[in-house]
């Protein structure tokens, strides 16, 4: 295949070009899906658990049924006759325990917030004012929240059938472990609290479902990152033939792994639409969203780093407890956090001893499942928490010391000690162009001066790696009905425009504008040339969605494919009728042009005009293909997984009396691969930042000791707002992965994996002085003075 | 049971009167009752920001005002002042600077920007933040948001400059 | 969520308001500017039988200025106080409060009438209105009378008016040229209610010497911390009549300890509030003192 | 959520103990009291109409009793409904003699859940302490009261009313969670 780039003009890949579809965002013009209305259409509301575990004794419904406008009233038992169970199980993975989850809590309920009636009716005001009239009898069981108190012997079974609260437990060991650490002169030893924290996409989780009860058809509407995994859902689930079930995600108003995830409210809500024959929408309410959106980390590590005289880390060992909610996310588990934590941490750095463990146990919490990042997050700040321990333990610099550490640029392929297999990265190079950019010395000088006027400042650096666009090898074994490949299918209109159908999902990244460029690079046409179609599984090509930081790395290699052949298509037609072969030609400016020297013979759209209306005046075999479909899915014999790495700093102050904390700078260099648009990837390495910076001082899920969720409000769920949030300076360094014929590796989790890290790095080492370290994230104020007292005792 | 009123207002520069439910917010009801569903819900608490139009030609959350309180206002939404180009300028430097990306929060923010871009005097990155702070953005890291407004805004001032009779 | 059922009026004169709280009694609600009430309404936690709109009622809004007092009118926004040259000029405390009340969409529909009456323990104008001394006038079918902004705030969103009553106008004395203020709030994100803040004013008596300068009088209000602002008399009687300096700022520290008990919420424990407290009144202390020039 | 209180009251610890009291009466005493029944001798149920500032909520309570000790100690147990939410509380109250005056002295830990729960934390624990703390100063005030009065009703004997007082008070504890935590 000719992989050369058209010559005569420049690439548009790579270049900053506005995304078109913000034209009509920034109009108040998007449609999402609560916007939609359809006629005969019932409001849902839910009445939830008010306690964290309990029996469910006795359901009345009696006097709700009687309330103004209410429709029809739907209990567990009621959804659970239509729709099967699911299950967070994994085949690859038999000791892992799950329980099935059902849409609406049967005997019993296991954390504040699960959904157990439905009541439908005309408006949802009528609805909730139903509420009250819903009578529920509990017998109230002692709730679980602790990870560690889940492991005791006298704790509560959250599922007795499980026979035990702990869901999994993972080990990882290489070389000698207790040998190194016994020999090691320096052994830095922590452990680390990691809060609760959810997503707070501003768009709440949304859907209308619409069962025609004549075609026995089902379409959905539904705020979520993979219309195809919600239709395979419904279909296996409901029953429903897959040809007549069709999911559409509108736009999506930011889903960060919230909106990937099954659950028992909307498939309540689908299910609900199937029961009455009427369109059912459910539109969750922000203090719902609180104790029913997916939530994330909730970890407590103990880490330990062997280090040599000479600053080289000999050896590493991570223990990682993580608690995860009542049942495991079917499809995506709830211990990837765990495995991703151990497997990650550190990873980097070149040491050959390492040992990593993970247990995962339930708890009467809100789930735990896929939040931006997953457990990458974790895994760098406590490798990089631990490097710096190290650094300081031999006096060295922090950042000669990752240096000094890092796997060596001639090592790769490289598989680490914690087991992932690194194609190539560009570690040494990303921290150079970093101490540059920050001016990293006269920046410790500035420090320094500071420090000697009693004023606190800190400087971190966190290196961080993100696996991305998992493929069918992890997948697959896990018999998920996790769909790995991607689709697209370029459609030449008559006029010469193209019509692009990805299966790669948009919740503002970005990723279908990165698509028409590859399009447009290939065809030779500008990106406004080109709609896209996505997020409709009755249209576009399967796939998987858009999560993982996979979209342009996946959708975008299936684009490319597509583009390419239609390209030898269009080459093919115009060739027969300029008499000429198709290698002679080529595609640019939307013209036919001649490869050797780009003159142009013919307009595009004369080729899509002849190919649609006059295949009269074509060869009596040419058969014009204007309508090509190619899917992406990754080799079987390359890692299951890309690796993206980079490198972030933060510059910070530490107010000592106060424990508040000033951000002042922030930097990230960044290697997602190949960059299909730099302006995007900025925003989108700055964004997860912000959210990671979010994380990392503001937002926690607090909840009591009987398992309620005390701040599950956006007045209390503090997220970060723009007065706090520093200007963010973004570089990049691009190594494509030679996996692809596109090169790109994804970018979407980058920032928000090394924001706690950084942020983490940068306090302590401003405390650092003062003999005080932060051991617990967010680290709010009280954490900090906190700290600061345990250095005055 | 369900009490009603009857209420006449301007809505983006068009009179309308309407029949509301009194316990109807105006959010709730500019998007079902009238289809303009660019005006977003993210909280209902006056939290988020989402909601933001301008009432009598300051901003306001929508979520916090009934529907009836509209009744003889002046109400302005993000239709309104896009259909009527006044902060045409502003949506091309947000584009340029993919200041959006799911953009859910992009219309509230946009009616919050729109109070800063007709100043006359330059305005800081970080009065920029002070200002839109009541307007929150998952996606972005607010720097593109900032630098589309601080450019909107200093564009109209060089603008103003070399046209001294335009304003 | 949304709101439950209930009734409106839109009331366009004060008689017919206090005519329908009468009736209502404490069916009733009167929505200002709404910007709290109507958060409770969305969450369902309240459900009165009728909302009494006052915004429609002439002459309930605006600051005006006395030969010695700022009268502020109780439907006044948010804004309209920050925006006020007569605030700036005449009350600078609360001038640098109003930048710390909510967001711009916020102080646009919010009133200081809304807000005093809300009396939520870490709002800024309570504290500010109480460490002023202002008085607020009460307005009802039997009349008027006034009360004192420290006798107002009677507990948590608990306030001296009746259900028969509207909070109709604030009156707060004049600035003297002399008098010194200092406020802060400690907030995790701007714009938030206070996790502690700290409102005060001052003045000084002239010594004979520039280094016998003296406090006079002084007025310090924590708010954040108890369930209403919080006057520390005690710690201020200790004060009054020194100059500022360490060892005084050390012992008042102190007086803050033994006089100021803090609940605990989600933002912090009752110590940690103590300890930011302390914070506070140091740093107002030491403001007061370099303004005054005791300490450099 | 606990904490502890304690008051001196103008009376023998028997005569606080065994004060006697109707449920009407502890019904008037209770701020939003609208229904007050004794069940039986160790439960009563109570409707309260909470009101906290912009926040009103109905809210339907029982109270048990045990652990009684005439006429030193007692365990209540207060459980509460509202819509979306509810609440349990106990308070463990002990009397101790000291000359002619009773120190009445309780632990009180409460438990609430639900929509209470979520967005009520910035001001549960305050509300609780001034209804707690509020409560035993007027029930002081009110033995006190009582205790000078010809004690008609105090000829009911082996009552124990000051402890329905408590239960009732504690529902209007209870109840008065409802709060907003402000925006």
């Amino acid at each position: 295949m000719d992989n050369q780039r058209p010559s005569d003009r420049e690439s548009i890949i790579g270049k900053s070009v506005p995304r078109s579809a913000l034209r009509q965002l920034v109009h108040g013009r998007g449609r999402y899906t609560d916007d939609i209305q359809l006629p005969r259409m019932l409001e849902l509301v839910f009445v939830r658990s008010p306690l964290a575990h309990a029996k469910i004794v006795n359901i009345n419904i009696d006097d709700a049924l009687r309330q103004p406008g209410i429709a029809h009233i739907f209990t567990g038992a009621d959804i659970a006759e239509i729709c099967k169970p699911w299950n967070g199980e994994a085949a690859h993975r038999p000791n892992l325990k799950s329980a099935p989850q059902y849409p609406l809590a049967m005997e019993q309920v296991t954390w504040q917030g699960e959904p157990i009636v439905a009541i439908l009716a005309e408006t949802r005001a009528q609805a909730e004012d139903a509420i009250d009239h819903v009578f529920i009898d509990f017998e109230e069981l002692p709730a679980v929240v602790d990870p560690h108190g889940a492991l005791e012997a006298s704790a509560p079974l959250i599922h007795p059938d499980l026979g035990t609260n702990l869901a999994d437990e993972q080990l990882i060991e290489a070389g000698s472990p207790d040998e190194a650490f016994n020999k090691a002169l320096h052994v830095v030893e922590a452990d680390f609290t990691f809060g609760r924290q959810t997503g707070v996409t501003l768009e709440p989780r949304s859907v209308i479902a619409d069962y025609n009860s004549g075609s026995r058809s089902l379409t959905v509407y539904q705020s979520h990152q993979s219309p195809f995994q919600m239709q395979d859902l419904y279909a296996q689930n409901l029953a429903i033939d897959e040809n007549n079930v069709r999911v559409i995600c509108p736009d999506v108003g930011g889903a960060f792994g919230v909106k990937l995830h099954i659950y028992g409210d909307e498939v309540a809500a689908v299910a609900s639409s199937v029961l009455t024959g009427r369109p059912v929408k459910f539109v969750a309410d922000r203090m719902e969203s609180f104790v029913s959106d997916t939530h994330a980390r909730d970890h407590r590590v103990k880490a330990r780093m062997a280090v040599s005289a000479n600053g080289r880390i000999q050896a590493f060992e991570v223990d990682d407890l993580s608690a995860v909610g009542p049942y495991g996310h079917a499809r995506r588990f709830s211990i990837v956090e765990g495995l991703q934590t151990i497997t990650s941490a550190a990873a980097p750095y070149k040491f050959k001893h390492y040992r990593g463990r993970t247990r995962i146990v339930y708890q009467n919490k809100n789930m735990i499942g896929m939040y931006r990042g997953v457990g990458l997050p974790i895994a760098c700040a406590v490798g990089e928490q631990m490097v710096d321990l190290a650094a300081a333990a031999v006096h060295m610099d922090p950042l000669e010391f990752r240096r000094q550490n890092y796997i060596d640029d001639d090592m790769y392929p490289h598989t680490t000690a914690t087991g992932i297999h690194f194609e190539q990265l560009s570690l040494h190079q990303c921290l150079t162009q970093l101490k540059a950019l920050m001016n990293y010395d006269e920046l410790r000088q500035e420090q320094q001066q500071q420090r000697e006027r009693g004023i606190y400042r800190g400087i971190g650096i966190a290196t961080f790696i993100e696996q991305t666009a998992y493929g069918s090898r992890y997948y697959g074994p896990t018999e998920a009905r996790v769909s790995v490949q991607e689709g697209c299918t370029l459609k030449l209109e008559p006029t010469g425009k193209v019509r692009c159908l990805t299966s790669a999902t948009e919740q503002g990244q970005g990723t279908t504008a990165g698509i028409a460029q590859i399009v447009a690079e290939e065809l030779g046409i500008g990106v406004d040339d080109i709609s896209v179609i996505h997020g409709d599984s009755g249209t576009t090509p399967y796939g998987g969605g858009s999560w993982a930081s996979r979209g342009a790395a996946m959708a975008g290699e299936a684009a490319l494919k597509a583009a390419r052949q239609l390209q030898s298509n269009i080459l093919e037609v115009a060739a027969a009728l300029l008499d000429l072969a198709p290698q002679e030609l080529t595609l640019s400016r939307s013209r036919i042009c001649l490869k050797h020297n780009g003159q142009s013979c013919m307009e595009l759209e004369e080729v899509a005009k002849i190919g649609h209306f006059r295949q009269d005046q074509l060869p009596a075999d040419l058969q014009p293909e204007f309508a090509v479909t190619r899917s992406h899915v990754p080799r079987n014999d390359v890692p299951p997984y890309y690796v993206a790495n980079g490198v972030q700093a933060s510059y910070l102050e530490v107010d000592t009396h106060t424990g508040i904390i000033r951000l002042l700078r922030h930097w990230a260099v960044d290697d997602c691969g190949r960059i299909l648009n730099p302006m995007i990837v900025d925003e989108q390495v700055r964004g997860g930042i912000v959210q990671g910076i979010g994380g990392a001082l503001l937002e926690k899920c607090h909840y009591d000791l009987q398992g309620q969720m005390l701040n599950a409000s956006m007045a209390d769920y503090l997220v970060p707002m723009a007065s706090e949030m520093p200007d963010i300076h973004v570089e990049h360094v691009e190594t494509p992965t030679r996996y692809t014929q596109l090169g790109a590796k994804g970018v979407g989790e980058a920032g928000t994996i090394g924001a706690i890290g950084v942020m983490w790095c940068a306090i302590n080492d401003a405390l650092r002085p003062l003999g005080a370290q932060v051991k617990e994230q967010p680290f709010t104020p009280e954490v900090i003075l906190d700290a600061l007292k345990q250095t005055h005792q | 049971m369900q009490n009603t009123r009857e209420i006449a207002f301007t809505l983006n520069g068009e009179e309308v009167s309407h029949r509301v439910p009194v316990r109807q917010h105006l959010a709730d009801f500019l998007r079902h009752e009238l289809g303009l569903t660019g005006t977003h819900i993210g909280c209902e608490q006056g939290v988020c920001g989402a909601c933001t139009i301008r009432v009598n030609g300051r901003s306001a959350r929508s979520c916090l005002m009934l529907a009836v309180q509209a009744d003889g206002c002046v109400v302005e939404t993000i239709e309104g002042i896009s259909q009527s180009g006044e902060i045409a300028d502003l949506q091309h430097e947000f584009i340029q600077r993919n200041a959006a990306q799911c953009a859910f929060c992009t219309p509230g923010m946009l009616m919050t920007a729109a109070d800063l871009i007709g100043g006359k005097e330059p305005v800081s990155r970080d009065a920029i933040r002070d200002h839109i702070s009541g307007n929150y953005c998952r996606c972005t890291g607010y720097h593109a948001i900032v630098d589309a407004i601080e450019s909107t805004l200093n564009k109209r001032l060089a603008s103003d400059k070399s046209n001294p009779h335009h304003g | 969520m949304k709101a439950p059922l209930f009734d409106y009026v839109n009331a366009t004169s004060l008689d017919q308001a206090l005519g329908l709280l009468d009736q209502y009694g404490e069916e009733a609600r009167i929505i200002a500017g709404g910007q709290s009430l109507m958060a409770t309404l969305n969450m369902r936690l309240s459900q009165p039988q009728v909302l009494i709109d006052i915004n429609s009622i002439q002459g309930l809004s605006g600051v005006r200025e006395t030969r010695k007092d700022i009268r502020i009118g109780a439907l006044t926004r948010h804004m309209e106080l920050l925006e006020s040259d007569i605030v700036k000029e005449h009350l600078p405390l609360i001038a640098s409060a109003m930048p710390h009340v909510a967001h711009v969409a916020i102080r646009n529909r919010g009133t200081i009438g809304g807000s005093l009456s809300m009396a939520d323990p870490a709002a800024e104008l309570p504290a500010c209105c109480v460490a002023l001394d202002a008085t607020f006038e009460l307005s009802s079918r039997s009349g008027q009378r006034v009360v004192k902004a420290r006798d107002f705030f009677s507990g948590l969103y608990t306030t001296e008016r009746q259900d028969n009553e509207i909070l109709t106008q604030i009156t707060i004395p004049k600035c003297a040229p002399q008098q010194l203020h200092y406020f802060e709030e400690i907030n995790r994100r701007q714009g938030d209610f206070a996790i502690v803040g700290l409102a005060c004013t001052a003045a000084v008596k002239k010594g004979l010497m520039s280094s016998k300068r003296s406090l006079k009088a002084l007025d310090v209000v924590i708010f954040g911390c108890e369930d209403k602002p919080t006057r520390l008399a005690q710690t201020c009687l200790h004060l009054i009549g020194t100059s500022i300096d360490k060892n005084t700022i050390t012992a008042a520290k102190q007086k803050l300890e033994q006089e100021l008990n803090p609940t605990a919420n989600l933002e912090g424990r009752a110590d940690t509030k103590l300890h930011l407290a302390t914070v506070l009144l140091e740093r107002a202390l030491l403001s007061l003192a370099r303004d005054i020039g005791t300490i450099d | 959520m606990k904490f502890e209180g304690e008051h001196r009251i103008a009376a023998a610890r028997e005569v606080v103990f065994s004060a006697l009291n109707s449920p009407d009466a502890l019904k008037h005493a209770i701020p939003g009291c609208e229904r007050l029944v004794k069940v039986s001798d160790t439960e009563m149920e109570a409707t309260v109409i909470a009101r906290v500032g912009p926040v009103k909520a109905p809210f339907s309570g029982s109270c048990t009793l045990s652990n009684v000790i005439p006429p030193q100690s007692y365990l209540l147990t207060g459980e509460g409904k509202g819509a979306a939410s509810m609440g349990r509380c106990k308070a463990a109250v002990n009397l101790k003699a000291d000359g002619d005056e009773t120190l009445l002295t309780y632990e009180f830990t409460a438990e609430v859940s639900g929509k209470l729960a979520q967005i009520g934390s910035r001001l549960v624990e305050s509300s609780a302490r001034k209804l707690a703390n509020d409560f035993f100063e007027t029930f002081s005030a009110n033995i006190v009261g009582e205790d000078l009065k010809p004690a008609s009703a105090k000829e009911r004997s082996a009552s124990l009313t000051i402890i329905w007082k408590l239960a009732a008070a504690l529902c209007a504890l209870l109840a008065t969670f409802w709060y907003f935590s402000g925006a």
